[in-house]
């Protein structure tokens, strides 16, 4: 027997849950994804690398700048243009301010309701006014760093092959907006110690990020298992494969192993470059790697938050407008890769280029595909005791596990295989 | 500090009439001097202004009659008895009615156009006009504005009506205003004012120049989109002329080079 | 309000005009021209070092680079005008509340306090122009305009260059700032020579110190100068009689070629240092709205819509409603030429439409 | 009022503008009744809507049911972003080999139906409104929901970018850097952001009514940007398959 639960609600994209049933046990389960694919990689083939930053935005309208700057990073590569610091400063600024909105957005308006099982922001703000104000100011604050550098908070305009087409003389009015976020959301993690969290810990999960100077974003090395290696080694350690009952791709590590990517992997990795007072939050929050329990994730995202905001601010305060704000480009025939910690994970770029700089291949792996599969384990998990698979059962307690994971399926579907359900 | 022209006055609606599906007829509370050929700015929230004709005035109120073709117009259509509309004016010149005295006027209304020449036609009834005529077109039947004023106005006036369509409970004339006006015995020095839409102007001015009347005498009201009303937003403008401040009424040997000519 | 009339004359060294620009900016917000991402336009400045001394401009239809020059005020009036700051290009009118049926309105008017530091003599004439337009030849004249303009300081500057795309000249404004200003700014070898023009002028100029009493070789430099901007600028056309040849070539023929070519884009408009065309919109939320002025063109595409349908619909009739306002309604209108000669319009058109070849064209064709 | 919002081919920018409200979008949710939003909350309803804001191009016979059923209980139905009004980025591919394009990403067995072309909603079903841009701007959104609110109905200009460009005080870009700019043939709403941000307009906001491309073709020329190349320009603008532009491309 087949249950569905047609629209999966407070995601990014369209999705769908299956589940096969047999003598009312859960027998297997698919995730799947019937939002149509839009064949971006194909569209950019032959046409000029100027193009890329701003098409591969429209994968994402929650995470565009993950996109421009991962494609950035490959065409420079690609290139050997090599930005300046202030310029890679801006662009971290830039950054920040997208993993700040994303992840406010995703913690106020997608998955905090499920904690006072409400059923949107809307009921929440009802009960807790004052919890979803502070939550507005936070992604206020993201949202302002993205639109004073790049005109707006979706798809901004400034980034550029290079560096940016244009940067402002003084940032110094997105201080107080800033400061006011941090204070927001020490504030916010304060009252979320009272959120209760079901017990179930990921097993057998390679926990997957990039490692680089600070707490990773912009560009570093891929990290797992106390081992590093270079993003153009990405498709060596780790493989799509087609499996027969779903409609997408899942990515696992070449011995077999599932991994994940995104918050919870990066503060796995990564806990010890937080910065002070998101250390602090972390531990208040009794967030210590190796962390498992995906329900937590909410808060790891929180403690990023802090970090992002304290990192933020002192970009503003040392920020003097550079010189240059774009070098020039050369292309030439060659390769390159990019990759970047995208607020859901890595997200893994690779393009091929003629003389004339005309993209010749392109190949993008975002983070929601990577953790396809941890999710489906994960509801696996979750419900293999189950009996009563009715509608309410699946929304109250299926949706929120898959939530945990922040999925992004309008990311995914540019490249996940799809077979379409008429709903 | 200089008197600011976009300040809204208030007035009480006093009454409310549907003349037609559509066109509502308002009386507004209001102290404001006026003169024939004038028109207010009326205001609705959220939607902005409109130039509406003064189509006459009573002891203490002023007349408008509205047609809801957009925001504006349909958000006071919406207004009724006791409610408040906001407006600023008399803007605008007026119909030089002393120039018919001792002569034969002309008045040529066409649909709306009716409300701009409504109080002039009022007016002339008492003045030294030595004749007084009125052509009214409408499209149809049910568009025909000002019903119950018909019997008063033709017993102080020729006052003919004709409608583009027929209609079952209609007895009178049927066709275009400018037919109407063929037949029509006129003296050449007839003055005559007009309103309507601008391929009715047209054609009618043509028609009369046909009878030997010359543009001089000829007077329209103009319709243009405006938005300031005081010649300064640079809409309304046809030729050098500002229809808010300099017209809406125009003598038309002054304006026919621009109103004619495609596009000015 | 500014005056007219040559008043007394001194002469001062760099630093006499940075004491000057400080003496200024400590009672006014300062507006002068700036070099900024490549363009010299007009901004509120800070400090006398954002002066873009020694830099000039190479212009032509529909292009603009800055270059670097010797001297001081060697470039010409900036890419912007100063409509921005009088007539700005949003402002809020009034804002509308509305409670239990009833609206209760609040009017704004700006208070700020301008000093414009270096206009030239084109655009001193404009000021003139935009002055009939909203205040002397408008029986109700602007609140909003008439706040800012009344409080306006003036310290004009004679141009000892142009650009190639100027035509002051034809225009008769310029070079030669002739009234209209508090004082007036006219560079000379290594020094230069300041002339009171208004009482205000007056108090100031006294107050600075390190100032000599100008002598006659100041004058005769400065005209020796002005004579040497004005005989290298072509006259573009013929001014007398213009508004006559051109109200008898209203016939679209003469007006398609341009419509071809033309973007209808509106950037000359809004370059226009007298354009003052604007829209009145509304930005409502449930029970308040505001009713805001911007500036609009008669290139728009809903210009002049009547009944749902722009009465100009064709790009050359847009064109010919701008240049016939400029040329010939305008004088009808305001006794003067909508056009002051600055040459912004051709600068700026995208589509590299020189507004002199096109006059030339139309009415002397 | 009974809203609906829904999505079909698209990357979810557009509905986050409604997130983008922020404290207002709060406010709103308690005058108008939000009876479907997928993405705002766990509780949706099909109902009668009064308003449906579409997101998204239609590019699988599933998303032509969809749009039509959506049509049919909707009284205002308003396009949202440049995948409804104009197609989206997606809709490039109309201007090549699908074929071509399918086998680029999909090598293996797939069992999916796609359409070969990326369609503005307005090509299946009447659209009320169109809300324009790659994103669409939040103060559109928020003036189109109060203009019905107070019973009038929303406007949104049409003129080009270049009159918004120019109020913002920017130097064009065409003149001072020789670079390409679709501001005179694109759709005001932005703010005029790239000029804004020192480079050409890309066109996300779609055609401007009636542009003279005759003239644009030119002024490109002059650029020294062939018509092949500005035609690979408009195609990738977010909007090549608008309606107005599919006629020039
Ligand atoms: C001097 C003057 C006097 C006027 N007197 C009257 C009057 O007495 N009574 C009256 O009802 N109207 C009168 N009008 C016309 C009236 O001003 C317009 O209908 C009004 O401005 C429309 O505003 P709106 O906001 O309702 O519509 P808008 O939203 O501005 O317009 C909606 C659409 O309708 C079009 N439109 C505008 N006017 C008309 C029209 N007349 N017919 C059809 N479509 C139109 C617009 O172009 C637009 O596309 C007068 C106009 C002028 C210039
Ligand atoms: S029309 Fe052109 S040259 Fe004349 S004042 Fe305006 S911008 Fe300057
Ligand atoms: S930069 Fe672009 S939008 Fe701005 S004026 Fe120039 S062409 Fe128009
Ligand atoms: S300038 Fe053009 S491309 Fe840039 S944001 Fe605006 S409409 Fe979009």
């Amino acid at each position: 027997m087949k249950v569905k639960l047609s629209a999966l609600t407070r995601v990014e994209g369209e999705g769908a849950l299956e589940l096969l049933l047999e003598e009312g046990r859960l027998k297997a389960l698919k995730l799947e994804i019937y939002e149509p694919p839009r064949f971006i990689e194909a569209l950019l083939k032959g046409k000029s690398y100027e193009y890329i930053p701003d098409i591969t935005a429209r994968i994402c309208g929650i995470c565009p700048v993950a996109y421009q700057f991962s494609s950035l990073q490959a065409i420079e590569r690609a290139f050997d243009a090599f930005v300046p610091e202030e310029v890679e400063r801006a662009r971290r600024l830039m950054y920040y301010g997208e993993w700040i909105q994303s992840h406010a957005l995703h913690i106020f308006f997608l998955h905090l309701p499920d904690f006072y099982r409400l059923p949107s922001i809307v009921e929440l703000s009802r009960v807790h006014k004052e919890l979803v104000l502070a939550g507005l100011d936070i992604k206020r604050a993201g949202s302002l760093i993205l639109q004073k550098l790049g005109g707006r908070s979706s798809h901004p305009v400034s980034p550029v092959p290079g560096g940016f087409s244009y940067l402002p003389e003084d940032l110094s009015d997105l201080k107080s907006p800033l400061e006011l976020a941090l204070e927001k959301s020490l504030w916010v993690a304060e009252k979320l110690r009272e959120l209760s969290f079901p017990n179930l810990e990921l097993e057998g999960f390679v926990f997957v990020s990039l490692v680089e100077e600070d707490y990773p974003i912009l560009k570093g090395d891929i990290y797992f298992e106390g081992r590093s290696i270079k993003p153009e080694e990405f498709k060596e350690y780790f493989v799509e494969e087609e499996v027969e009952y779903s409609t997408a791709k899942h990515a696992r590590m070449k011995d077999g192993r599932p991994y994940l990517v995104g918050a919870l992997s990066r503060l796995n990795n990564n806990f010890e470059k937080l910065s002070e007072l998101a250390v602090k939050t972390a531990l208040s929050l009794n967030l210590e790697p190796p962390l498992k329990n995906p329900y937590k994730s909410i808060l790891v995202r929180l403690v990023e938050v802090v970090h992002a905001l304290e990192r933020a601010i002192e970009l503003v305060d040392s920020y003097i407008k550079p010189p240059v704000s774009r070098v020039e480009i050369k292309p030439k025939r060659s390769e390159g890769v990019g990759i970047s910690e995208a607020p859901r994970g890595i997200l893994w770029h690779r393009y091929t280029f003629d003389e004339e700089g005309k993209v010749l291949s392109a190949d993008i792996v975002p983070p929601t595909s990577q953790n396809q599969k941890a999710m489906e384990l994960s509801l696996f998990k979750l419900l293999q005791g189950f009996e009563d698979f009715s509608e309410k059962l699946l929304r109250d307690v299926a949706e929120p596990m898959v939530r945990n994971f922040d999925p992004c399926i309008s990311c995914a579907t540019h490249f996940l295989r799809i077979r379409l359900k008429h709903v | 500090m200089v008197e600011n022209p976009y300040f809204l006055k208030e007035g009480r609606v006093l009454k409310v009439v549907k003349e037609c599906e559509g066109v509502f007829t308002f009386h507004i509370a209001t102290e404001e001097p006026a003169e024939p050929g004038q028109y207010n700015m009326l205001y609705a929230f959220g939607a902005g202004e409109a130039p509406i004709t003064i189509a006459s005035v009573g002891e203490g109120y002023v007349v408008h009659t509205v047609r809801a073709v957009g925001n504006v117009t349909r958000s006071i259509d919406s207004l009724r008895e006791g409610d408040y509309l906001y407006y600023r004016g008399p803007y605008g010149n007026r119909w030089e009615l002393e120039r018919a005295f001792g002569k034969t006027l002309l008045i040529l209304s066409g649909g709306l156009g009716l409300a701009a020449t409504r109080w002039v036609f009022e007016r002339a009834m008492e003045s030294p006009v030595k004749r007084l005529i009125h052509l009214y077109g409408s499209k149809d039947y049910e568009s025909l504005l000002y019903k119950e004023f018909y019997e008063k106005w033709a017993k102080g006036a020729e006052f003919h009506i004709t409608l583009d369509r027929p209609h079952p409970e209609w007895k009178g004339r049927v066709g275009l205003i400018t037919e109407l006006l063929k037949e029509l015995e006129l003296e050449k020095d007839a003055v005559v004012f007009m309103c309507g839409p601008d391929p009715m102007v047209k054609a009618c001015v043509k028609t009369l120049e046909e009878k030997g009347i010359r543009a001089e005498n000829i007077y329209a009201s103009l319709e243009r989109h405006m938005k300031c009303s005081v010649g300064a937003c640079g809409h309304c403008m046809i030729g050098p002329y500002f229809v808010c401040k300099d017209g809406p009424v125009f003598r038309y040997d002054l304006i026919r080079e621009y109103f004619e000519r495609k596009e000015v | 309000m500014e005056g007219k009339g040559k008043g007394k004359g001194y002469a001062v060294s760099h630093e006499g005009l940075r004491k000057l620009f400080d003496l200024l900016s400590s009672e006014y917000e300062l507006v002068g021209p700036a070099l900024k991402e490549g363009v010299i336009s007009y901004k509120v400045l800070r400090s006398f070092e954002e002066l873009p001394f020694g830099c000039k401009s190479m212009e032509l239809a529909g292009y603009y680079a800055v270059e670097k020059a010797d001297g001081y005020f060697t470039y010409v009036r900036p890419s912007n005008s100063l409509k921005t700051f009088l007539h700005p290009p949003e402002l809020t009118i009034m804002r509308v509340k509305r409670e239990n049926g009833k609206l209760s309105f609040e009017y704004e008017y700006p208070d700020k306090k301008y000093c414009f530091f270096d206009v030239r003599a084109c655009d001193l004439s404009a000021l003139k122009v935009l002055d009939m337009v909203f205040l002397h030849k408008n029986k109700n004249p602007d609140p909003y305009y008439a706040s800012l303009r009344e409080k306006v300081f003036i310290v004009a500057v004679n141009c000892t260059n142009h650009t190639n795309t100027c035509f002051c000249t034809t225009m008769g404004t310029g070079p030669e700032v002739k009234e209209g200003y508090d004082f007036l700014i006219t560079e000379l070898d290594g020094r230069f020579l300041l002339e009171e023009g208004s009482e205000r002028g007056r108090r100031l100029l006294e107050s600075l110190e390190n100032k000599e009493e100008a002598r006659q070789e100041d004058y005769e430099e400065k005209e020796r100068r002005l004579k040497k901007v004005e005989s290298s600028m072509k006259r573009a056309f013929e001014t007398e009689g213009l508004k006559e040849r051109l109200y008898g070539r209203m016939e679209e023929s003469f007006w398609e070629p341009v419509g071809k070519r033309c973007l209808a884009c509106t950037a000359c408009t809004q370059s226009c240092p007298t354009c003052f065309c604007f829209d009145l919109l509304e930005r409502a939320s449930l029970d308040v709205s505001e009713r805001v002025r911007v500036w609009d063109s008669c290139f728009s595409p809903s210009f002049a819509t009547l009944h749902r349908f722009n009465l100009r619909q064709s790009v050359h009739s847009r064109y010919r409603q701008w240049l016939m306002h400029k040329f010939a309604y305008w004088l009808d209108q305001f006794g003067t030429f909508g056009c002051v000669g600055c040459g912004r319009c051709i600068s700026w058109c995208p589509a590299g439409i020189d507004l002199r070849e096109e006059v030339k064209r139309v009415a002397y064709g | 009022m009974k809203v609906g919002v829904f999505k079909f081919s698209s990357c979810d920018g557009c509905q986050l503008a409604f997130f983008e409200l922020e404290e207002e979008f709060l406010s709103l949710a308690e005058v108008l009744s939000i009876e479907y939003f997928l993405e705002a909350s766990s509780e949706n309803r099909w109902t009668d809507f009064d308003l449906a804001f579409v997101e998204g191009s239609i590019s699988t016979p599933e998303e032509e049911d969809r749009i039509r059923k959506i049509r049919e209980n909707s009284k205002i139905l308003i396009a949202i972003g440049a995948c409804a009004v104009s197609g989206g980025i997606q809709s490039a591919r109309n201007y090549e080999d699908f074929q071509e394009i399918f086998t680029g990403i999909y090598r293996g067995r797939v069992s999916f139906e796609i359409k070969p072309h990326s369609r503005p909603i307005s090509d299946f079903v009447k659209v009320d409104l169109e809300i324009r841009g790659c994103p669409i701007n939040r103060e559109h959104l928020r003036n189109t929901i109060y203009s019905l609110l107070i019973g009038l109905r929303p406007e949104l200009p049409a003129y080009p970018l270049c009159l918004e460009c120019k109020r913002k005080g920017n130097a064009c870009v065409v003149v001072s850097k020789g670079q390409l700019c679709l501001g005179p043939i694109t759709c005001t709403g932005c703010g005029a952001l790239c000029p804004s941000f020192g480079r050409g307009c890309y066109g996300c906001f779609g055609p401007s009514e009636k542009p003279n491309y005759e003239a644009f073709y030119e002024m490109a020329r002059r650029l020294g940007i062939e018509e092949k190349e500005l035609k690979v320009a408009l195609r990738l603008s977010f909007n090549g398959y608008n309606p107005a532009l599919r006629e020039v491309l």
